[in-house]
Parts: C-alpha cells; structure tokens; sequence
C-alpha cells in the first residue's frame, strides 16, 4: 500500500485501492465475492468498503462478510443494478474499493448474541470470528436463501414465517444485529441496548454527500459517519 | 496547463474528510443559510443511469455555527476557503455575505443561486447578486442554473450586477422512479441531476457564458477526468470544480492532475482570467513538477 | 395497459422508412416551416457518453411542397398523422397552422415551441400557442423545452392559451468538443441534447406539468424500453414518443410493444386523459393479443 | 430470418438482426470482424450495415468487406469509442446489425480501377470479387497499415508520401474510390466520372435523422439515403 492511498475520512484511516477478484461463489441465491486485500485493513466488524460497480456512476456499500489472510471477502445480493455488475465479476477483474468505513460494532460486550436476517447475515461471519463464535439466530425467506448459513456454523436458523425475534432467548444479552429494518426495529423494542447495522442509500460512504442521513433523536444524522451501528439512537 | 482544482458544493466535508480537501487548490463549503436547516427527508440521493438525484435540501448548521465552529477548523485546513451562501429572499444572501465579510479565512463567496431542491427566492438572480455585492468587498461568484433558455442573458445581469466570477452550472431538475411502485425514488419526488448525463449541459452553458462575459467561471457537471477537465477550460473556464466523482473516487484531484501532468497537457491553454483568490496557477505545482 | 407510441418529431422520415412508421399508432413529422429550410452546415450530429447532439437546424421543404407532395403520401400510408410546426414569429406558426387546418390529413398539429438550434421567436410559447389556436379547430400540441426553472409555469400558460395537449419534451441545448482540437463537434458549435442521458429531466418535466395541467400529455426523452414506457406513464403522460432509439433500433415500437404486453404490464394504469385523434387504446390492441 | 425483421428503407429491403461474431482478425493496426451472416443479405459493394457498438448510444456505419458464404465480413479502423468498442468483440458475442443499406457501386462498368486510401480499402475486396479481380491502387499511411493489401490480392501499394493519385494510369477508366475526403476531392479533380464512396456521422443510416447531409448542387442530401457513393456530384 502506498502512503499516498489512505485518506483520514471521518476521523479513521481508510485507503483506496483497485483489487482483484480472486473468487466468486454462489451461495444460495448470494455471491461470496472473494477479493485480494492488497493494502486494505479489514477494520472492525460492522464497518463496510466502498465497492466500485463496474459500468455505475456510484460505488456500493458491503459490510466486509470474512477477512481470510490476504482477502477481503463480500456477500451480495443482487437486487439492482449495481449488485448484479458486482455478482457479475469474474476471477482477474479487479474493482476500485475504498474502506474501512463507518464505525463497526462496540466488541466490548459480555455476553453477544448475533442475530441477522436475510443478507443481513453479511457482516456476522467476521463478527463472530473476532468474538470466538458467539451464539447467533438467522432468518431466511426460504430455503435457498438459508444456504448462507453455512456462512455462521452452529447458528440457530428459523425461516419465515418464524421470525427471528420469535426464536430469542428471554434474557438475550449483547445483541448485535444486522437485517431488514422491519426486523431491526422489532429487536430495538424488544432488546433497547442492542447494537443494530441500519442500511441506507449511499453515495460516498465518508460524509461528503448527506445523502444516508436517518433520524437519530430528531436529527438528521450521516449513517456512514455516525454508524451504520446505532445503539440506544435510531 | 496548471488548472486550479476545487471541489463542488455540497460534494465533500472538508472536516470529515481533511486528505481529500487537502488535494485541491480551495475548498468550497456546502451551501449555508442563515438558520440551521435540517434537510429534506430521505431517501435523498438515487443512481440514474448517467448519473445520480440528490435532494438533500441545503441541509447546514446555519451561519452562527458555521462561523463559530467550522470557520475556525476549516482555515486550519491551510486550503482557501470558499463559502457558499444560500437563502430564501435576498435579505438572507446578504445577511450572510455581511457576516461572512468579517471573516479573513473566506477567500471567495459564491452565491448560490440555483438549488432545485428548495424553494426559490422571489428576487432574480441579478437582484441576489446586486443586494450581495453591497455588503461585502470579497470576490463574490455566482453559481447559475443550467435550467434555462438563456444562460448567457443570466449571466451578462450577474456581472452587471456585480459578480466577479461564475460558477457553473449547478445540477438540473430529474426524477426517478422504483421499478416496483413507479412512485419517486427520492422523498420529496424530483432532484437535481449531476454526474456524467449533465456535462454536455454544462459544457454548452459555460461556452455561452464564456462568450457572453468577462468575469472567470468556474466551470463544474460531471467532470471526471482529465480529458472533462480539458473539454470544460476549452469551452472558457478558468477552474474546474468536482463534484459527483469524488463520490466514487475521493482521490479523483490528484487523479486528474497526473493526468494533466501528463503528455497531452500542452495542446491547450487556459482562459486568460484569474480565478479570485488564487494564485494564478495551481498551489500544486511543486508537488506535480516532481511528480 | 395499451400506450399509444409515436416517434419523436425529427427522428422519422415515414416515406423513406415506411415499415417503422408502420409500428406507431400515430406519425408526427419533422418540423414544417413556412419556408423552405436547408438547415445547418455539417457536421450536425455526435454522440456523447449518454446521448447524442443534433443541429439539424429544421432541415424541410416547407409548407408549400409538405402539403403539396408529402401529405398526399404520408395519408396513403393509413397511420394518424400530426404535423409538427415550427417559425420564426406567431406570424408563422398562424399561417402554417391555418394551411393545415384545410387538411384533413392532418390529426394532430404539434407546435414545435422550443427548437434549441435555431433563433426563437419573440413571442412567448403561450403567444405563440394563441396564434395557432386562432386559426385552427384540429387539436393543437404545445411541445415545451426543458430549458426553463419552471415547465409547470409554462404548461399552464399554453393550456390557458388553448393547448389541447403537451408533447414533452424538446432536447436541451449541450456540447461536446474533438478532443484533438478541443473544438466543437458540431458546425454550429452547440446542439439538442437527447437519448439516455436526457431521460430523468424529462421524467421531472411531465412529472410537473402532469400536475399543474389536466391536458394530456405525450411523454419523450431518452425511452428505450418498456421500463422507460412505465416510468413516463407513472410520470403522468398518456402516450410516448420515441426519438433518438429509433436511431438505434428502427424496430424498437415493436419490440417495447411486445415488452410492455408481457407478463409485468397489469402493475400500472394509464393516465385518465386521452390523447387526441386515437382510440384510446392503441391500434395495435389486436395485433398485440394475438401475439 | 423472420419476415418481421425486414423493413423496407429508402426504397430497399434491409434487415436487422442480432449477429454472432464468428471470428475477429487483427488486419495490420485495423480489425477483421467476421460476423454469422443470419438472414441479411450482403447487397451491393459499397453499401453499409449499422453495427451495434456495445456500450455506446449509436450504431456505426461499417461497409461490407468480404461476404464469405454464410458470414458478413468488416474491416475496422479503431479510431474511437464506437470503433474501438466493436474491435473488442470477441466471438459468440453478438451485436445488432441493420443493412444493407445506402445506394452502392454501380457495378455498370468497362474498365473498373478501385482506387483505396488507408481504411477506405474497406469496401474493395468484396467490390473486387463482384467485379472480377479489376486492377486496384490502394494507399498507406505506414507499412503497417499497408499490411491490410492482403486483402485485395494484386492491387498496385502505395506508401505515403506517395499517394494514390500519384499512381493513376493516364487514362484510368471506370474509377470507384473509397477514401479520406483529400483523396476522394483528388480523385474527382482528376477524374470527374469516379464513382466516389463518402463518409459522414451517421446516427441512423436510414435517412431518419437528418445527421448526414453533405451538399450536392448546392442542397443538403442524405448520403445514407443519396450515397454513400456519388457521382459526378459532390
Ligand atoms: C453500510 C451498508 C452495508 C451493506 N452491506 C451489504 C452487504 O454486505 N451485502 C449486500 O448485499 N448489501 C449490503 N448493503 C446494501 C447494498 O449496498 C445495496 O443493496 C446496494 O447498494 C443496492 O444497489 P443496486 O444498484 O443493486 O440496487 P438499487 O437499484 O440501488 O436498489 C434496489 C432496491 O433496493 C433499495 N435499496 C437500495 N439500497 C438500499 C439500502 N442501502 N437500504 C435499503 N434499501 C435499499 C432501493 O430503494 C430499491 O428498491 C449494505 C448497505 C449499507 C448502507
Ligand atoms: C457509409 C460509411 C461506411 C463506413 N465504413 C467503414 C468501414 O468499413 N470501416 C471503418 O473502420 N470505418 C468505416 N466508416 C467510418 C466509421 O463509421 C467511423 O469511423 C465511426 O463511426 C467512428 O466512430 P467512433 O466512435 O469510433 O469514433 P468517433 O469518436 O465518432 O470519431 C473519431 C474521429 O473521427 C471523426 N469521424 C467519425 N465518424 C466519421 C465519419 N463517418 N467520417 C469522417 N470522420 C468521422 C470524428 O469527427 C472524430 O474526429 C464508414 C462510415 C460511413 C459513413
Ligand atoms: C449530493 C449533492 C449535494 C449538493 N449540494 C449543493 C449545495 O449545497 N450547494 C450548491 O451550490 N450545489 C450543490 N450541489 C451541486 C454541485 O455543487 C454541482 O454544481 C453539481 O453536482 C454538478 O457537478 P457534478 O456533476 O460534478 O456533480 C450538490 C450536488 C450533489 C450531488
Ligand atoms: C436528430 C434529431 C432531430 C430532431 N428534430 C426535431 C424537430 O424537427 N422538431 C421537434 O419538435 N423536435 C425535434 N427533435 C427532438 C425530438 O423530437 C425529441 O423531443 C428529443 O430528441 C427527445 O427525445 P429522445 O431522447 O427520445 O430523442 C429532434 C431530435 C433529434 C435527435
Ligand atoms: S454516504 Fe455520503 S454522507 Fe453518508
Ligand atoms: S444517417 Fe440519419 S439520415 Fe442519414
């Protein structure tokens, strides 16, 4: 990495690099995108990178899903356009990919639960690798999409119309939760202190555009500074 | 070829984001209002196929903060800084550019006169400009829309009125809409549309400007590379603003003036006007003569 | 939902390319002056990354020979046919509007109020819009530019003119230049900006207009796909017009009719105006169940 | 080829089909792009194709080259983003084309000479297999552009500063020439009977759009529609 591509952006060290794809796999309906790591710090869990979609005018945000030696490794799903370029990529292309962003969870917890649904599961295998494979609850739509929990060995999963709040224990601990919002907000009424990754649309990931702002006591807040993990706020 | 690089309002925080400002040769602050505005609701920004929507709705802290707090912080940046100054009625632009002539750090003030994401003052351009012009002594720009028929016309009245400079253009009313719902991909419905689609715009407004008027124009609208940069100092700029590549790539500054650095560099000459507050040549030439 | 396609105004030559007329529910021709028009020296066209620029410059055989040879073979090819106007002065569009309405060949007359490669007139469009609907019963189309801060403002004005319908919109004024000469690409030096790049300031223009007016509402810029269709449907227009695809794809009516049949085309409904001179649904509503 | 994918332009039935690259040659700097010829037919020497150019808003006028059963054979000069984009195609990729279209050669001659500057070689060899083999003067910018005579076995090379007018028989017959504008306007002068093959941008190719007027007694014609060859008239 050369010193002249980190930036200090939000008060973190992020760097800015064009990377290679080493692998793409299928998983379920989901591609594990497999990246050399050149210079990138992989960061905390819960931070996400910058990815550049091939052929869009905006890059997209991925939480970081596994950070094997020398790789940066990204779960996506292809929902839109930008996706889709991203599952697209093949072995040897190489993408521009700016991180580590955003704040990343507070990994000074007791007692952690992790709890995901859908691809919100992105984050949870580099999640539970730091914290010594904690206990953990996914959701899946279905079957297929429940491949992905290969991902986290030893997760409970439930798949709707069982809910992922359905399956919590009555006293859950540190939860630290990723997924759609309706299921982020259900957690946050059960469970006030958990750690929730909200998702919003971005499109710089460093606090340059206001475009990502959501709510936080009255506030319009920047989600890629001030989160994506909000606890006792959103 | 040494064209000053700055960024485009509302397009980078210089406290969030101190290496990227540090790569241009001024720092233009988003637009600020006399209150503290909290913005338009989200979703606020969509990707379109040549470009992107954004609806933020001038959100800021307002003058007071502004001057108190980010003032300070931004001069200690060693970047000339340029305020970009919004409002609602011509009492607001000059309210803040009277204030903002008290502050030695603000090298320039543009005025913007153009964002399609707010309701717009009563008054014309030319009476925004006139009513900033009697305020302050600083070299104040006025950035344009280019949502109209005669731009050129637009901006002969600005520097009649007084501007020292154009910035051009800001983004053009656009709309998206979800392929589920067909109902608008941003909250408040249409955005201002920025990005590779709006160059042309751009190139073809600042080519009527630079023909109409004498005053230095700082010429932005999905600039991105060094070849844009080119296209928009061949079309009459003196300077090129970058606003939504820095989305994509926050390095894109120094990018671009490697790229100029480059073997091309010399086919092409600058517009003979200054751009206010700088000197007449990049602060970067050192750094690109060892490059 | 069956919308009626036409071409966009310029972009269809039906005698030369009768088989692609062939596919529109209705054909409007490029714009008639009351004199004939060589138009602009070449180069008159160039592609940009998301659109292309035109200066054609209102190339025709004015009304003379229009009425005379071409609207006798335009009628024999059995398809509505909308004559697009154009001038110099209200004097103009009067008198080409009054020698059509003597032809009843003529379904629909667009008045082209907003050509952005020629001088306008002086009059404004809902002046001009009078001056046509003086002279005419045959339901009159203002086709408005994007070029302006507030279309809605506009639309108002020439429905209150007597505007039976909007056609929206016209290219706006863009540039590109060579990059070895850094010159511009076309002879006229700017040109109409039209195709991909132009189609969320279109979107945000019928978005507007459908509701400051009740007028129906033919909806162009940039549509390339069925996807394109429903957006500018959603957006409020009752029919679209295909321009620079056309270019592109002369088999593109086809092709979106077929795509629009498929199985997604329930979601949306059609705006509740009717465009004038077809049934309301399109005449190729048998063609198309039996497809 | 479905009848519903011919039209009738101009007076001649084109089709537009989706064609798949059987092969693209590098030819000295330019490429031979060997497309599956579906159901077009290779028309007359000297008239074109709109090529889709992937990636790009327009299509690209492209003369026919070689017509070997069952392909449609181009030769293209890589000169910016709409050529460049078509000599990276790859085979079993597949492009639009629309043809063939424009007037051609008349193939009415005695004593036919081709006459071929740089890219301009073009339309020659298929225009040299209708016509038998005629006598052909083609010339070069650079030994290397000039590796493209090998398509057009026999013919008289040039090399710049020689030019092709240098190298005109006395009394050179039936010429049909296709070239840089300076040639063809030499050509003309010299011999003012040559058919000449024109170049324009054209964003059409069907007389649709206007784009593509040059002055013929003193008004603006179409050459997609009047040309591109022209005759005692431009
Ligand atoms: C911090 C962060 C981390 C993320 N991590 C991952 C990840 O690891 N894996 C992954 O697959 N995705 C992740 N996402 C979401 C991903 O960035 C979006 O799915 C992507 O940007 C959509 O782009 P697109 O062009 O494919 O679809 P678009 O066309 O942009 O969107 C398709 C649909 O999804 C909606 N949408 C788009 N972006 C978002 C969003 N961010 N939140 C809610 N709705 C949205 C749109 O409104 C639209 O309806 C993350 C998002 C954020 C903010
Ligand atoms: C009837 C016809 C047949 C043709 N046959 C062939 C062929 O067989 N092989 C081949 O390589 N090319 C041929 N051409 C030319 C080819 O179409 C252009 O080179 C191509 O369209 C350029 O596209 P581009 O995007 O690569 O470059 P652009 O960016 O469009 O152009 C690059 C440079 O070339 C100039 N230019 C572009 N098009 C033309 C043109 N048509 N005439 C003169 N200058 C132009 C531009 O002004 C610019 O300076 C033909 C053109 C016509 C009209
Ligand atoms: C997210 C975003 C926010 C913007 N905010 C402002 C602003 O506060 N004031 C302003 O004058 N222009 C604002 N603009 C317009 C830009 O300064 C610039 O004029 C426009 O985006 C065109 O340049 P570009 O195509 O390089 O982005 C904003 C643009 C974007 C994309
Ligand atoms: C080559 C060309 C010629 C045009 N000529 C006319 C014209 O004569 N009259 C007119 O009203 N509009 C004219 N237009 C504008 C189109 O009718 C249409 O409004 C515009 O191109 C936007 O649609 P599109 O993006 O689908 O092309 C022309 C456009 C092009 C590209
Ligand atoms: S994504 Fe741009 S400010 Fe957060
Ligand atoms: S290329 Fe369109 S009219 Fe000739």
């Amino acid at each position: 990495m050369s010193p002249r591509d980190t930036l200090s952006l939000g008060g973190r060290i992020a760097c800015r690099q064009q990377l290679a794809v080493v692998a793409a796999e299928p998983v379920g309906p989901y591609m594990l995108l497999r990246l050399e790591r050149g210079g990138l710090d992989p960061g905390t869990p819960g931070q996400f990178f910058m990815l550049e979609a091939p052929g869009r005018v905006l890059p997209r945000p991925m939480s970081l899903c596994q950070a094997p030696p020398g790789e940066l490794a990204f779960l996506i799903d292809p929902i839109g356009p930008g996706t889709r370029a991203l599952c697209e990529l093949r072995p040897g292309q190489e993408i521009h990919v700016l991180g580590p962003l955003g704040n990343g969870f507070d990994l000074d917890v007791e007692r952690p639960l992790l709890v995901a649904g859908g691809i919100g599961i992105a984050p949870m295998p580099y999640l539970a690798e730091v914290l010594g494979r904690p206990p953990a609850v996914i959701g899946f739509r279905t079957g297929h999409h429940a491949e992905a929990a290969r991902l986290l060995p030893g997760a409970a999963v439930v798949l709707e119309p069982r809910l992922v709040t359905d399956a919590l224990p009555d006293d859950p601990g540190d939860v630290l939760a990723c997924g759609p919002e309706p299921m982020l907000e259900a957690i946050r009424d059960r469970v006030p202190s958990a750690q929730l990754a909200w998702e919003a649309p971005m499109a710089c990931g460093f606090g340059a555009c206001y475009g990502c702002v959501v709510a936080i006591a009255g506030r319009y807040r920047r989600l890629c500074v001030d989160g994506p993990v909000l606890q006792d706020a959103a | 070829m040494k064209v000053p690089i700055l960024n485009a309002s509302g397009c980078l925080d210089a406290l969030a984001a101190p290496d990227v400002a540090a790569q241009l040769d001024a720092f233009v602050t988003k637009t600020v209002t006399p209150l503290a505005r909290e913005g338009n609701p989200p979703p606020r920004i969509a990707e379109t196929e040549a470009g992107m929507l954004n609806s933020i709705g001038l959100q800021n802290p307002g003058l007071d903060t502004f001057v108190g707090e980010h003032l300070p912080q931004l001069a200690e940046l060693g970047i000339p800084v340029w305020a970009s100054v919004g409002g609602f009625s011509a009492r607001d632009y000059a309210d803040v550019c009277e204030r903002l002539d008290d502050e030695p750090s603000v090298t320039v003030i543009e005025l913007n006169l153009s964002c399609p994401n707010v309701e717009e003052a009563p008054e014309t351009a030319a009476e925004l400009v006139a009513a900033a012009r009697d305020v302050t002594k600083k070299p104040v720009y006025a950035k344009l829309s280019p949502a109209t028929w005669d731009i050129a016309g637009t901006a002969r009245a600005v520097a009649d009125a007084g501007a020292d400079g154009l910035s051009l253009v800001n983004t053009i009313r656009g709309l998206a809409l979800e392929a589920e719902t067909r109902r608008p991909k941003l909250a408040r419905g249409p955005g201002g549309y920025s990005g590779p689609g709006l160059r042309p715009i751009a190139l073809a407004c600042i080519h009527a400007c630079a023909q109409a008027v004498d005053v230095p124009i700082v010429g932005m609208g999905g600039v991105s590379s060094a070849d844009h940069v080119r296209d928009v100092v061949a079309a009459g700029a003196s300077a090129v603003a970058l606003g939504t590549v820095l989305f994509a790539d926050p390095l894109a500054p120094r990018r671009i003036r490697v790229e100029l650095a480059g073997a091309e560099s010399g086919r092409i000459s600058l517009a003979r006007r200054e751009i206010h507050g700088l000197t007449r040549s990049s602060r970067f030439r050192d750094v690109l003569s060892t490059n």
